[in-house]
């Protein structure tokens, strides 16, 4: 079975070490701040000025104050803080960063980040955070799903749409599988129990590497 | 004696030129100064350009300040928000144009202006459209663009509470743009929920320091 | 009577307007915040991230986490905040200061300014602020006694000593005068008592103007 | 769980190289790390390079850093503080190299370097000695220098208030130096004279959050 969009959010928030500052971009990313392995401390940052972001608020709680990226409330953790929007992207930008987890509309083999326009004229183009994140964390992961709607690969030779930047992301996290960005190329770690390999590629349009150690990507119910 | 209390929205707004830039904070509706776009509706200037992070959402504030026609550009970073449905019939029609910055460039940039500097290099759009046509150069083996200072007319604040000598405090992620654009701007104007005392706000949590501000008008949430 | 150090403080303090943001040098300058109109609100700056600096304190006062430029502890007026360094020369050299009343080693008379160093071999040059005050603050005064105590005029055709800005003074306090710097050369404005004109020259090395409504320069005994 | 906090001044300065660059927060005695200062001195690193405003007075803290002789460099703005003695000695001995920096530039280039930036253009030092050998440019009718990014390997910090996190509030003109140098090192190390419970410092309040801090270490006043 694909995994569902907060299943995703879940494998990905797995590989969050303990103490680590990790950036969550809007869309599939900002599920990750529901679903963090309890036995850690992870400081998420939000690019509007937050960080330390918590879970979200119950209905009674909800304060049109304190919102996440994607402009939905949020809560803030004991130990969190507020900065301004300058000094939230010198984090960001400054590589204060340890992780961002991003959204995208394509991502290359070499790594390049699409995420920002698809240039269709009839819909503006919105960059954001973006660009400052893609070139700023110290590393950068996407989560994204394998296919469009469509069916079409999101996952490319290279990217069709513009660039957000160039070659810095690292691991995909998709419905499918786990895939790292590697020098020899894509290289998949995980796999979802009932999609074989064959058929994974053929979902995905850039040349794909089953790990010596392929294990199935599974994830709870949620 | 320093008061810079003002009892009107109008008095608040009053003196905007045609053709100024509007620095307008707030990132979603946190922070977002909608009392005081409205007021420049009735102000009546035009040929404006507003410099904010997104179009403005629903029919009011912000967006309602974009229907009247009167906003010729804009330069933001995230326009595409859900409910920015002014903006898109704007776009779609070509009746205004838009410079797509990234969100921490537009910051960036506009604390350039306030600290008196000509320009930085970044390595943010580096390799990407938005680097077309930008000044290249290789610093220690990584390659920036230069970027220019971006200065206020008129800044549009929102914030908690203010007192008669203009400081500021926020809530939460309402800072946002705020301290920024209110450094930035020639005009800074804010509205705030609460006037206060001059010396209720902690000294040591003044976020907007008073000399950034030039007029403040109480909005009750 | 030549002012005393207090009186230079005091005459440059009355031309301070109500509400005017003024940022005060070390040394001389330092005096102004003890000798302010009681009928304005003047918020004095100090490089180190004090915006509402107050009076001098009384002896049970002091707080060494409270200091001026001069590193002296001082006081915060009701109003005052805080910043740290950068926002402060934010402050400075974004143009947000009315007002910088600096000390000096020498004045040329087209207002150039000369007072980080006087080249002695033995002795470490200081910059301090100086050169981001200059060339920051809307307009520059400046407090400085007429001359060395050699007798040496501080006051030049052009600075011995190297620069901090060309071109920046505007007006000059001294112990025996008030002179504007203009482009028609300096203007003597005030003058004191028991001084002529003729001799205020012989302590000027740059050619004085006497202003056309040359007025007394008088101060309290303070 | 994070827990920044460590037990000793020697755990605190544990590993710093030689040759490092230590940028020393402070403006005179205030927010200055003088217990850090010294503890350097026991654990021995040399041919450091110091960032400062000043350059040590009396026989303590920086300048007793100063006296043993493993400081080769000092970039700093005002070494000529009454009581800089040991500096002083040094200097005319030729036993240390000066760079002498306008204030709110060592501040800003440190910033800079912590925003990821490739440098700035500045009008400070323009037309004066300090401006000889950099890059000039004029832009919009004015002319800049270009200034570089100034990055420290440690910083030395000197706070009111700590929590584990290693968020840091100060007090009064003791913040100057300390929020950006905690932003510029890669390695930033606070003495607190309070540690406090996780959210006892208000997150409005936090002047320098945690993740600019990686080690922590009380030392009461």
């Amino acid at each position: 079975m694909p995994l569902k969009r907060r299943q995703i959010a879940w494998r990905a928030a797995q590989d969050l070490v303990d103490g680590a500052y990790v950036n969550l971009g809007i869309g599939l990313p900002t599920l990750v701040a529901d679903v963090l392995p309890a036995d850690r401390e992870i400081v998420l940052h939000s690019e509007n000025g937050v960080l330390g972001v918590g879970p979200a608020p119950g209905d009674n709680e909800v304060d049109w104050d304190l919102v996440n990226a994607g402009k939905q409330p949020v809560t803030l953790l004991t130990g969190g803080s507020y900065v301004h929007h300058t000094d939230s992207f010198l984090m960001i930008r400054g590589g204060h960063l340890d992780l961002a987890l991003l959204g995208a509309f394509e991502v290359s083999q070499k790594g390049d980040l699409a995420n920002w326009t698809t240039d269709d004229p009839n819909f503006p183009p919105g960059v954001g955070g973006a660009m400052d994140l893609a070139v700023g964390a110290k590393e950068i992961r996407v989560l994204v799903e394998h296919t469009t709607r469509a069916g079409a690969p999101r996952i490319r030779r290279q990217c069709g749409y513009p660039l957000t930047a160039a070659g810095v992301v690292r691991r995909i996290y998709t419905d499918l599988a786990v895939i790292d960005v590697t020098s020899a190329g894509l290289v998949v770690r995980e796999l979802v129990d009932d999609i074989d390999f064959r058929t994974l590629q053929a979902k995905t349009e850039a040349p794909l590497h089953a790990a010596p150690d392929l294990r199935p990507l599974r994830a709870p119910a949620l | 004696m320093i008061d810079k209390r003002v009892r009107s929205l109008a008095d608040a707004v009053a003196g905007i030129p045609d053709g100024a830039t509007i620095l307008c904070a707030g990132f979603g509706g946190a922070g977002l100064p909608d009392a005081l776009c409205e007021a420049v509706i009735e102000q009546g200037a035009r040929d404006l350009t507003i410099v904010a992070n997104n179009a403005g959402t629903g029919r009011t504030g912000l967006a309602a300040l974009l229907a009247t026609g009167r906003v010729k550009r804009i330069i933001c970073s995230f326009p595409r928000s859900s409910g920015s449905v002014v903006f898109e019939e704007l776009y779609a029609a070509g009746r205004i144009e838009l410079e797509l910055v990234p969100q921490g460039i537009i910051s960036e940039r506009m604390r350039c202006a306030a600290a008196g500097l000509g320009g930085f290099y970044s390595p943010v759009s580096v390799g990407t459209r938005l680097a077309e046509g930008k000044e290249h150069r290789e610093i220690d083996g990584r390659m920036y663009v230069l970027e220019k200072p971006l200065k206020g007319d008129v800044a549009l604040l929102a914030a908690d509470r203010g007192d008669r000598w203009g400081n500021l405090s926020y809530r939460k992620s309402a800072r946002n743009f705020n301290p920024t654009m209110a450094m930035a701007a020639s005009l800074s104007i804010a509205q705030v929920r609460h006037f206060v005392e001059l010396g209720e706000i902690d000294p040591e949590t003044v976020i907007t320091p008073g000399i950034f501000v030039d007029r403040l008008v109480e909005v009750p949430a």
